[in-house]
């Protein structure tokens, strides 16, 4: 039982994750992660929905056959999407004047198509949940650590207009780094987020080849040949 | 009064869009799979056993329908298992140890022709008929069609069979690939002169 | 007589390095203690040897004869003893040994029986051709491809092309020859002309050997002076001077400006190549009807105290030349055997010429210093500006490097001709000829191994189809040898029946208790039949309830492979269900069995016995045991829920068929 | 005695990677001169401290790699692209600049690609289209050129302004020295309203054609470029379409409207035109490879420096053009291959399986 929502975890925290081993939904992930406050709302939006669509998807997925299952599970993420528009329009409005677009394209960020069809429509409800937390924090945790990256070499700061999110008392989180920082543009506009990406997914790469050679070395030495069977006589 | 334009909306694409899926679904069936031809065709064709199936075409077929991993072919080693990885479209992954090493040099079975009592029992094993003989009497490879996968030798009673590497001689030889960046191909030859040395 | 030239694309400009060798004139060696004649010295298969160790050979006695069409003869180039046929060091890039005839000289020079023809013009042309076949001529220039393949094509041919360009640096045989013996080349040249019958014969030479091209001006003039009513004129064509004019395709190029088809042959294009010392060779082996047994060899290279041009025997070892040539062969760096473009470092001193070596180098590390490390090509494009075959050497190179034959197929690396240009002149100092030959060697390889595996694959299937059918045929044996015995048992026990009757017909207790004998396991077999349903009955439901637990255990955990659990536990069920299904249907059987037993025994007082009855008790009592083994066997084996079912259902009616006839079996017995 | 087994040919011919660049170096010396003449002390420093930075990131990513390191560095391509780069840099844009556009140059560029051979783009173009994108101000700041070695910033000037502490302070200075690129002056002119012929009598344009001093570098670098053309070192096919595709788009718009669109001429000899066409787009290692391909490829960078600079939001384009193509090049390869010999038609597209 717990092995197995720790597996979920891992998977959609390091394993599986959306933005560093998928590589889905590059799209809203290089638009706005300029800033903190920014990924940090889109990213927070991205996991509502897919939690949301993930329940959702579990639940009817007994009722559901193959041929139509994708326009049924667009369907209830466009659905989901839509009910996160709203909300974010009710409670954080300037933050999604700044995302725009970006929050309506949530439906087509694969990711959460891809978790519907991949987990959701094969397991039960409560795993689905934590499949859809766990895949939305790992996207999440990218998008925060690309916009942190972006952030203070694009602008020097870090965590600005962080009251966008959290009410005016956080509008003094905003943490200065350098005096009289020029700024590179560059980090800010597309390109450095492709680049902040990229780098972001060789270092997990570098990470991962450490664990593997460390899991090499504890394994037990294979026998060799031991799988062989005879290939003469009688096939069925 | 919007709800219902909705449900309406909503509802008469799903009439639609299932009805077109429906007839998609049944009108182009893919039958058959051909996929399996192409992945023997990579096989190597030594019929050896050595991935756990009876002979390639197994093997071809469990990838083909049951996601069996693509290293499991020593024989094949690493260009096998790229090739399979570019036709299947997955990760290159390195060969499985518990199936056998990968060969440096092809090799073919050798029977110590005056050790052979004519058991037979090598002609029985060999899946591609390509030992020569009769009960009681020597038995030969035809060194052509052997595949060298190894399965006469351990039939053999008398143990009169030795996988031997195929020898280089001057019409399979080719030149080595050079050493690469940073290296000079140049390869230095201690020579003994025949004269003096006689 | 000047006459429009072709350029081929690219080419280089290597130094020279000619003038060391063209100052003398072409000179003779004193006879070698051992001539080393390996089998192979063509493209093609190599020659069965003639002779044995021991024999005595003649100079010019054929020794090895050619096998296949393309192949060629081997000749003895002097007197002497055969002391070995063997395995010895070959004029091979490899360094790989190769079967070689060794001979001990005599010193006699002996010839043996020699045909020369005294005017070719009264030959016919198959017979010339057969003259050429025997001398064991092949390509002098290089490759060595046997001359009367190329000569006896079956295309008509409207251009003969002498190739005298010998456009590699170093190289001055064909040029000494030239300047010698123009004449006598020229006259070769019109015996080819006599069998070929062209329109027009070409001699392109390259505009930097003009001692060359005006001996064989004189030469053709001559010739035409002499032979008014000769077919066609030699036309002597200086062409510029640019590496590798000299190749096949590129002199082709040059002179007619066709271009060779990709995998074709020049006979493609009615055109037919020959080199110098090739066509020499076969005025020699026509007019003088000597094979070919020595070449002319340069010996150059900056160790070299007294370079020039060399009649030299084949199987002369390199050693002998190097010693009479006043060579420091400690010295030597790099011993190359052809030019410094196309040639190959040998591995020793003790390989011998051979009918294609044009060139011996024998350079020290000044000369040749050896090529400093690779480095990264910065595809730069210098190479594609130099091929003469118009190729993309970086991505040949590229693709080659990684493996990728079918791109580097699609790039047309079969067409590289190996010529080196691209290596001279990269700047990365990329061994780029050695990355073709490694690419090209695995192209070959692969085409090999496919070739191996398609057959293979062909022999496993029948294979595996004869393993099949040799079944097929014997279960069907079987099956007929059991029928065979069937039948004879029931013989059997037909005249054992009739024998009973006899006996039950005249009252004997014997009779009887074989009956009971008979009877009582039927009973045993039915109760035992019985129990095996039961337990399997019970053992089937346990199981459906374990299944069950599972998969709520399953669920709470909300394992993945829950839908199979499921499966699995409906498959369970029916099979439990069945099961008990099938108990209750085998239970009442026994229950009515017994009671039909108890009723049976006091009632009926049989006057007769009742053969048919007693017959058909037998087959049913034994169509129950034969269904039970076979339940029992098909639970051992876990067989399918149908099969199971199917045999159930059979052991079922048996038992019914042995219930209808039963009854009245033990009313014999107990009567008594 | 022992004997070596190589492959043919056995005779090299003296050329090197290392030779080609150091021809390279030697043809933008004309170039430097120029600059140098105009601009003052400032070009000097910049290349000095983009070679050492250069020099510097390569050794580091090559020890990091676990490459030789001598090995790599004597072949000079870190130095090509440090001058490259520094020569296209305003003479007196901070000295983190350089330093900044430089090792992006070189990691992210070059060695992140795989290094010499492997970059998919010129690392020069990549350094400097990162500084233009990311630091604006500075990059389009130049001195007025003036002749003269720089003799009035003077030398100790010069470096006060490169290696000033504090960035605030830069937009001061700059007030003070700098001027626009005639390139940058026509285009917000030209958006003025302005007519070429009148802009021809100011400052900035004064020259002989395309004003201030920059005509005389574009001059000195065609002649670096007709040495490199002359030594074989670079084919003549990009340097030609290059000029060929900004001169025709050129030619074609000043003919149509002389006042609104600068003639051939001024774009030919102003900006970094020349210094791209022969020193920049011939880099062979991202370039296309056949001769046609070569030609085209540099025919269509001319052609979108042309659509940039008149069009486009940058005053001048070699940069992003050349990184541009760069990534086109692949596909003007697959289809230029050259028709090889002994086949009828050159082969297209990419490798079938058992073709």
């Amino acid at each position: 039982m717990a092995t197995e929502y720790a597996k979920i975890s891992l998977d959609g925290l390091w394993y599986k994750n959306v933005a560093t081993v998928q590589v889905l939904g590059l799209c809203p992930l290089l638009a706005v992660t300029g800033s903190v406050v920014n990924a940090m709302g889109l990213g927070l939006a991205t996991m509502g929905v897919l939690i949301g669509s993930n329940l959702a998807v579990s639940l009817i997925r007994q009722f559901v056959t193959d041929a139509v299952r994708l326009p049924v599970f667009v369907m209830i993420i466009a659905s989901i999407t839509t009910c996160v528009e709203f909300l974010m329009q009710a409670f954080t409005f300037e933050l999604y004047e700044i995302l725009g677009i970006f929050i309506p394209l949530i439906v087509t960020n694969c990711c959460i198509l891809g978790r519907a069809d991949a987990f959701a429509s094969k397991n039960p409800v409560i795993p689905s949940v934590v499949d859809g937390f766990m895949m939305g924090a790992g996207f999440l945790v990218v998008l925060l650590i690309l916009g942190a990256l972006r952030e203070i070499i694009g602008q020097g700061t870090l965590f600005a207009d962080f009251d966008l999110l959290f009410g005016a008392s956080a509008a003094q989180w905003e943490i200065k780094l350098f005096d009289e920082f020029p700024g590179v543009l560059f980090a800010a506009l597309p390109p450095g987020a492709f680049l902040g990406l990229g780098l972001i997914m060789a270092l997990k790469n570098v990470f991962d080849a450490r664990l593997e050679a460390r899991a090499k070395a504890q394994q037990a030495p294979v026998t060799l040949g031991s799988k062989r069977v005879r290939t003469t006589g009688h096939i069925t | 009064m919007e709800i219902f334009i909705a449900i309406a909306a909503v509802l008469g694409m799903a009439t639609i869009f299932g009805a077109v899926l429906g007839f998609i679904a049944i009108k182009f069936r893919v039958e058959g799979n051909p996929i399996v031809d192409q992945i023997d065709s990579i096989l190597p064709q030594t019929q050896c056993g050595q991935c756990g199936y009876p002979g390639c075409r197994p093997y071809a077929e469990a990838m083909a329908n049951n996601d069996e991993a693509i290293n499991h072919c020593p024989p094949g080693g690493e260009a096998t298992i790229q090739e399979l990885a570019e036709l299947l479209g997955v990760e290159v992954i390195p060969l499985d140890q518990e199936h056998g090493e990968e060969q440096e040099l092809p090799s073919v079975a050798y029977i110590r022709e005056d050790e052979c009592i004519g058991c037979t029992k090598c002609i029985q094993a060999c899946p591609v008929d390509a030992i020569l003989g009769a009960a009681k009497l020597m038995h030969t490879v035809i060194v052509d069609e052997c595949t060298g996968c190894d399965l006469c030798v351990e039939p053999c009673p008398v143990d009169c069979i030795d996988m031997l590497p195929v020898a280089i001689e001057q019409n399979t030889w080719t030149w080595d690939k050079p050493a690469g960046v940073g290296e000079s191909s140049v390869e230095r030859i201690p020579v003994t002169n025949i004269q003096e040395a006689s | 007589m000047s006459r429009n030239t072709w350029k081929f694309h690219g080419g280089i400009h290597p130094p020279q390095n000619k003038q060391q060798s063209v100052s003398a004139s072409i000179r003779q060696l004193p006879l070698p203690d051992k001539l080393i004649l390996p089998l192979q010295q063509h493209i093609g298969a190599p020659g069965k040897v003639l002779v044995s160790v021991g024999d005595r050979v003649l100079k010019g006695q054929l020794l090895a004869q050619a096998k296949g069409f393309v192949s060629a003869n081997l000749h003895a180039p002097s007197s002497g003893t055969v002391i070995d046929i063997s395995d010895q060091p070959v004029q091979h890039p490899s360094g790989l040994p190769g079967k070689c005839i060794v001979i001990e000289t005599d010193g006699k020079e002996q010839w043996c029986e020699i045909h020369p023809i005294d005017d070719y013009r009264q030959m016919d042309a198959t017979q010339l051709l057969a003259t050429i076949n025997n001398a064991g001529i092949v390509g002098m220039g290089g490759a060595g491809f046997p001359s009367h393949v190329k000569i006896g094509t079956q295309q008509t041919i409207s251009t003969l092309i002498l190739n005298a360009v010998e456009c590699e640096p170093y190289i001055t045989s064909d040029d000494l020859l030239m300047r010698e013996r123009a004449a006598e080349i020229i006259e070769g040249l019109q015996i080819l002309a006599f069998i070929l019958n062209p329109k027009e014969i070409l001699v392109g030479i390259e505009d930097n050997k003009p001692e060359a091209i005006a001996a064989m001006r004189r030469a053709a003039q001559e010739s035409t002076e002499a032979n008014p009513g000769a077919p066609c004129a030699v036309t002597i064509v200086s062409v510029p001077t640019i590496y590798p004019s000299g190749g096949e395709k590129q002199i082709i190029q040059i002179l007619t400006g066709k271009e060779v088809p990709s995998g074709g042959l020049p006979s493609d294009l009615g055109i037919v190549c020959h080199n110098t010392g090739t066509v020499h060779a076969i005025r020699n082996a026509v007019i003088e009807g000597k094979p070919l047994i020595s070449r002319i060899t340069t010996m150059t290279g900056n160790l070299v105290t007294d370079p020039g041009n060399i009649e030299v025997l084949l199987g002369t070892p390199v050693s002998h030349l190097l010693q009479h040539t006043r060579t420091s062969a400690n010295q030597i760096h790099r011993l190359i055997m052809g030019g410094p473009m196309m040639g190959f470092s040998m591995r020793s001193t003790e390989i011998p010429i051979v009918k294609t070596s044009n060139c011996i180098i024998a350079a020290d590390d000044q000369e040749f210093p050896d090529a400093p490390p690779e480095q990264p090509c910065i595809r730069c494009g210098a190479c594609a500006e130099v091929c003469p075959a118009k190729l993309l050497p970086q991505q040949l190179f590229f693709y080659s490097k990684s493996k990728e034959i079918d791109k580097a197929k699609h790039y047309n690396l079969m067409d590289c001709i190996e010529c080196g240009a691209c290596s001279f002149v990269c700047p990365s100092q990329i061994p780029l000829v050695q990355y073709f030959r490694f690419g090209k060697g695995e192209v070959r390889k692969s085409k090999i191994e496919t070739d191996k595996s398609d057959r293979a694959r062909m022999r496993f299937e029948a294979h595996q189809e004869r393993l099949e059918k040799e079944a097929a045929a014997k279960e069907e044996k079987r099956q007929q040898r059991a029928a065979a015995n069937a039948l004879k048992k029931e013989k059997q026990a037909k005249a054992k029946l009739e024998k009973e009757a006899a006996e039950a017909a005249n009252p004997s207790t014997a009779a009887s208790t074989a009956q009971e004998s008979s009877n009582e396991p039927s009973n045993n077999d039915a109760d035992e039949a019985l129990e095996t349903l039961k337990s399997n009955a019970t053992k089937a439901s346990k199981r459906y309830q374990q299944a069950k637990k599972a998969l709520q255990m399953a669920e709470k955990n909300g394992a993945d492979n829950i839908d199979k659990l499921r499966e699995k536990i409906l498959q369970l069920e029916t099979k439990a269900s069945d099961a008990k299904k099938a108990l209750k249907e085998a239970l009442p059987s026994p229950a009515k069995k017994i009671p039909a037993k108890s009723d049976a025994t006091p009632n009926n007082t049989p006057k007769e016995t009742d053969t048919s009855a007693v017959i058909a008790a037998a087959t049913a009592r034994v169509k129950v045991k034969k269904a039970q083994n076979a339940l029992m066997a098909a639970e051992a084996s876990d067989a399918s829920q149908e099969v199971l079912e199917h045999l159930s259902t059979n052991l079922n009616t048996a038992r019914t068929e042995l219930e209808q006839h039963a009854p009245s079996e033990p009313t014999t017995g107990e009567a008594q | 005695m022992a004997f070596i087994s190589v492959t043919s040919p056995h005779s090299h011919r003296a050329n090197s990677t290392a030779g080609v660049m150091q021809q390279l170096l030697l043809a933008t010396l004309p170039g430097v001169l120029a600059l140098f003449w105009f601009f003052g002390w400032g070009i000097l420093v910049q290349i000095t401290l983009s070679v050492i930075t250069a020099v510097l990131c390569e050794a580091g990513i090559l020890y990091l790699r676990k490459k030789p390191i001598a090995f790599y560095l004597k072949d000079y391509s870190a130095v090509v692209t440090a001058v490259l780069l520094a020569l296209a840099i305003p003479p007196i844009a901070p000295w983190w600049i350089v330093v900044i556009g430089t090792s992006f140059a070189m990691v992210f560029a070059k060695h992140l690609y795989g290094g010499l051979g492997s970059n998919p783009f010129n690392p020069a173009m990549v350094g400097y289209a990162f500084l233009l994108i990311s630091f604006p101000l500075q990059m389009t700041t130049w001195l007025p050129s003036e002749g003269n070695f720089g003799a009035s910033t003077g030398v100790e000037n010069t470096l006060q302004l490169i290696f000033s502490s504090s960035p605030a302070d830069d937009a001061s200075n700059y007030d003070a020295f700098s001027g626009a690129t005639p390139l940058d002056e026509l285009k917000t002119q030209l958006d003025l309203d302005q007519s070429t012929d009148i802009l021809q009598q100011q400052d900035v344009f004064k020259g002989f054609i395309a004003g201030a001093g920059w005509d005389w570098v574009n001059v000195a670098f065609l002649i670096g470029g007709c040495f490199l053309i002359w030594r074989k070192i670079i084919s003549w096919h990009i340097p030609v379409g290059f000029l060929a595709g900004l001169g025709i788009l050129a030619a074609a718009f000043s003919l149509y409207q002389p006042a609104q669109y600068a003639s051939p001429l001024f774009h030919w000899f102003g900006g970094g035109c020349m210094l791209g066409a022969f020193f920049i787009a011939t880099d062979p290692v991202s370039a296309a490879t056949s001769d046609k391909g070569r030609f085209i490829y540099g025919f269509l960078i001319g052609l979108l420096i042309y659509i940039i600079r008149t069009f486009g939001g940058y005053p001048d384009a070699v940069a992003f053009a050349v990184l541009l193509l760069n990534l086109a090049a692949p596909t003007i390869d697959y289809y230029t291959q050259p028709r090889s010999y002994g086949h009828d038609k050159p082969n297209r597209g990419t490798a079938k399986k058992d073709s």
